[in-house]
């Protein structure tokens, strides 16, 4: 008798229990309102990313395409995996003496884990985190990257 | 045919399955491969063979300095990378006896605790998930979204941040953080009510994971299963109750513990501990001093030759991280003794002599995060 | 999305034919419209990316919207392997099985850095595969650790653009060129 | 248990055991041979009651090759540092205590994967995170890998 009772209990445990979690699904089904994908190639006109987000290591030039790196290598000996490699080079100045800028600074995209220690590190803040994330390729090789664009040069008084 | 017909009957009931579940299997959370041995549903034993994300992060960790170790204990055990880092930054604090200033202390518990929530948010999504209800991933993960967007306008990153560095953190917080804290909590605590109804009442969760795995306090401390997964053995092994760090000494919250001492008892810990976590929230949040994100660090942090020994609570348990410095800017040995680790040696204990499904369950019920078994 | 707001077209005019007659074109194109729209992917997930591809699949993001409907976990019902995370030297015999048991047309996404090129495991660390394109042949990188769910989203655009580029009549070109 | 009877507690069972001085915990270095005879009576003792094996690590100091226990009580709150050293470096072994904690199982087949440190007596002493023919043993100071390891 008591094995007829716990059959018949447990199938309308079974049954309230389901009930009780179609109740929650079905709550959201019938409420769009709380609809929460967001439609990302559709919107990626007003997709904004929050202002510090990391989506890739910029060297950060001004409207006369000038930036602020010296070349110093500090970022590059901060960097835990050598995402970073500075090539300097030595230039003469106006006065007559040799000084050291900044050839190249190549940034390996591609192995870049975003840990921020070149940015806060950066002497100069000649660096910055850039919000763009659409990085996807079909060549690695496109990964690599140089910082500084072609034609600057060194902001005046930074070095 | 006549051999197979005489064959005797015991031999058929001795015979013995080998069943490789992994290093590709949905349910063993990543890369995980358990060679199990069956007696036809029956779990007889079963051996993991880890190593297939062995990364060697022991020995990286001997060339990096210590604010560069971060970025590698992030991907240890990367749902509680916070924790983690947290304890690299206690040790490296306490071997050269700066005092970080009272607003660091209140960032980190609360952001240890934002990482314990969606940790056990991603684990509740992925417990549903293998136990048959796919509800529960999207809801899971669905809430968990709060939480990275939090993260993500403070510190930059979704969910590894490298957030924490020797001395504070990287960046103070945002002045949105407190603001956004408080909406999360506030949806969340309606939103964990679903979590119940959906999984935490149900006949058939209930059945599956009622006396499935039985572990005993005695075994728990023994194979060191630590965290939820001791706790739900009634074993009080809070290393924020033990050993407070950061606030954990002055703000007030119980420690859950359970005494079913099995798969649902481990279950109901977690869910239990995501409500102190808010509770822990709710207290800190409003209260967070002004000052300094960072105390002044040396540019070339180097610890004094000796040992030293730090242990925190992450989202999974026990994290203890040994450290022998001969006094360079590089550690000497760096040791982590992760939570998982521990947990995946009681597996084999727990899943004799239960059925293979359970099996899925109990592994769920350890929430084992592979990277952190293996470094 | 618009093709010029696309990046690295200049790779994917590598992939573009011209030639063929008009019928062999058509049948290509419809083919490999149905391809780009049902790529299933395998569940494969190794570490951190892993959780990233679980949040893409999830409600906020529903990479169900580009067709890439279900995770399949067996690799003969798969199209498309993400590798979302680091490749070590015991896995890469498992990962290399995984790839084989995929039935044509396959294809490959490098989720991550530590898939791209080892990312931050790349120094100093005696067990690490140095990006998974040593292992199998990769349409697709994403760089990131871990890239975010849109990065993943865009990346699985740019492989359907790539799989649009196909050919069902001379599938040995795409093959050459794509799995260089 | 405060650390000054720990250790007087100690040496009354292992006389030979020195302490190293100026560390976070008791730590105190035993001769090999003993190590299973008083990790048996640091378990059982009921004043001692040493039941979680919180840590156990290997260390290379280069001369020797280290074992290093972090021993803690759940009932009395002690904790305790055990270790041991060998100038064995080709084949170095001591006793296992995976008897005694479980944990430890696990946790010495990780040291011989890393040390090639072997414990007598282990139920299945195999490297667990590398392949069987795996040469050498990684976290040695002196393992050269030309074929995987990329000098940063």
């Amino acid at each position: 008798m008591n094995s007829f009772f716990k059959y018949f209990s447990d199938i309308f445990h079974g049954v309230k229990s389901l009930l009780i979690g179609m109740s929650v699904t079905g709550r959201y089904f019938f409420s769009p309102g709380q609809i929460v994908t967001q439609q990302y190639p559709e919107n990626r006109k007003n997709l904004q990313m929050f202002e510090r987000f990391k989506g890739e290591v910029i060297m950060l030039h001004d409207g006369n395409n000038q930036h602020r790196c010296n070349g110093c290598g500090i970022c590059e000996n901060n960097c835990p995996n050598g995402s970073i490699e500075v090539i300097p080079a030595k230039i003469t100045g106006e006065d007559g003496k040799s000084k050291r800028v900044i050839d190249k600074h190549i940034y390996h995209l591609g192995m870049c884990t975003f840990c921020g220690l070149c940015v806060k590190n950066c002497p100069s803040n000649a660096l910055g985190f850039g919000q763009e994330f659409e990085h996807a390729v079909f060549d690695r090789s496109k990964l690599t990257k140089v910082l500084n664009q072609p034609g600057s040069s060194i902001i005046k008084g930074v070095e | 045919m006549k051999e197979i017909i005489n064959l005797p009957v015991s031999n058929i009931e001795e015979e013995e399955y080998h069943i490789n579940m992994g290093p590709q299997h949905p349910s063993t959370h990543g890369v995980l491969r358990l060679l199990v041995s069956l007696q036809g549903e029956m779990v007889r034993s079963l051996k993991p063979h880890c190593g297939y994300i062995h990364r060697g992060i022991e020995k990286m960790c001997e060339k990096d300095t210590y604010p560069q170790v971060i970025h590698l204990t992030d991907r240890i055990d990367y749902l509680s990378a916070h924790i983690n880092n947290h304890a690299v930054c206690l040790l490296v604090e306490k071997a050269l006896e700066v005092d970080v200033p009272e607003r660091v202390r209140y960032i980190r518990t609360i952001m240890d605790e934002l990482a314990r929530i969606q940790s056990h948010q991603l684990w509740w999504s992925s417990f549903g998930m293998d136990l048959g209800g796919l509800t529960c991933f999207f809801y899971g993960l669905r809430d968990r979204e709060m939480i990275l967007d939090i993260w993500e306008e403070t510190t930059g990153s979704r969910f590894l941040q490298s957030y924490n560095c020797p001395g504070g953190v990287m960046q103070d917080i945002h002045p949105n953080f407190q603001k956004k804290v408080h909406a999360f909590l506030k949806t969340f605590k309606k939103k964990i009510k679903d979590y119940d109804r959906i999984l935490s009442g149900n006949v058939i969760f209930e059945n599956r994971s009622q006396g499935v795995g039985i572990l005993s306090k005695e075994d728990a401390i023994s194979y060191g299963v630590t965290g939820p997964s001791g706790r739900g053995s009634g074993w009080s092994c809070d290393v924020r109750k033990t050993e407070p760090y950061s606030m954990y000494g002055k703000v007030q919250f119980n420690e859950v513990l359970r005494y079913e001492c099995d798969t649902y008892s481990r279950y109901m810990v977690r869910m239990q501990e995501m409500h102190e976590s808010m509770n822990i929230i709710e207290q800190l949040i409003d209260n967070i001093p002004e000052g300094e994100h960072s105390a002044k660090m040396k540019a070339v942090i180097k610890l004094p030759a000796g040992e030293y020994f730090q242990r925190v609570e992450s989202a999974r348990g026990e994290l203890g991280l040994f450290v022998v410095s001969d006094g360079n800017k590089t550690p000497y040995r760096m040791k982590f003794r992760t939570p998982s680790f521990s947990n995946l040696s009681v597996l084999d204990h727990i899943s004799r002599g239960m059925k293979i499904a359970d099996l899925v369950a109990i592994g769920a019920s350890l929430d084992l995060v592979i990277p952190d078994i293996d470094r | 999305m618009k093709e010029k707001d696309f990046r690295d077209n200049e790779t994917l005019d590598l992939f573009k034919r011209t030639g063929g007659n008009f019928l062999m074109t058509s049948i290509d194109a419809v083919i490999d419209w149905g391809r780009s729209n049902s790529v299933w992917p395998l569940t494969f997930a190794t570490s951190c990316c892993g959780i990233e591809m679980m949040a893409t699949g999830a409600s906020r993001h529903d990479f169900a919207r580009f067709g890439i409907e279900v995770y399949r976990a067996s690799p003969r019902q798969a199209d498309v392997i993400v590798v979302a995370g680091t490749i070590v030297n015991k896995m890469a015999p498992v990962l290399k099985r995984l790839y084989d048991q995929m039935s044509e047309p396959r294809y490959v996404i490098a989720m991550g850095a530590c898939a791209v090129s080892g990312g931050p495991f790349y120094y100093n660390s005696y067990h690490v595969v140095r990006g998974v394109d040593h292992v199998i042949p990769v349409d697709v990188y994403i760089p990131g650790c871990p890239p975010r769910p849109e990065a993943l989203l865009y990346g699985i655009m740019q492989l359907q653009r790539k799989i649009k580029l196909e050919s069902i009549t001379r599938p040995e070109q795409t093959m050459i060129l794509g799995k260089q | 248990m405060d650390n000054e009877t720990l250790k007087a507690r100690i040496l009354e069972i292992v006389p030979e055991a020195q302490q190293e001085e100026n560390k976070q915990f008791l730590t105190l270095l035993l001769p090999a041979a003993k190590l299973h005879d008083l990790a048996l009576k640091l378990k059982n003792s009921p004043e001692l009651a040493f039941d979680f094996l919180f840590c156990l690590s290997g260390v290379d100091y280069i001369k020797q090759l280290a074992v290093v226990y972090h021993l803690r009580s759940t009932q009395h709150k002690h904790a305790l540092v055990i270790k041991v050293k060998t100038d064995d470096r080709v084949n170095p072994n001591f006793d296992t205590v995976c008897d005694i904690w479980r944990t430890a199982e696990f946790h010495e087949r990780e040291i011989y994967d890393m040390f090639g440190i072997r414990f007598n007596n282990h139920p299945d002493m195999r490297r667990i995170f590398l392949e069987e023919d795996w040469k050498g043993y990684p976290l040695r100071k002196d393992y050269i890998d030309e074929v995987n390891i990329v000098e940063f």
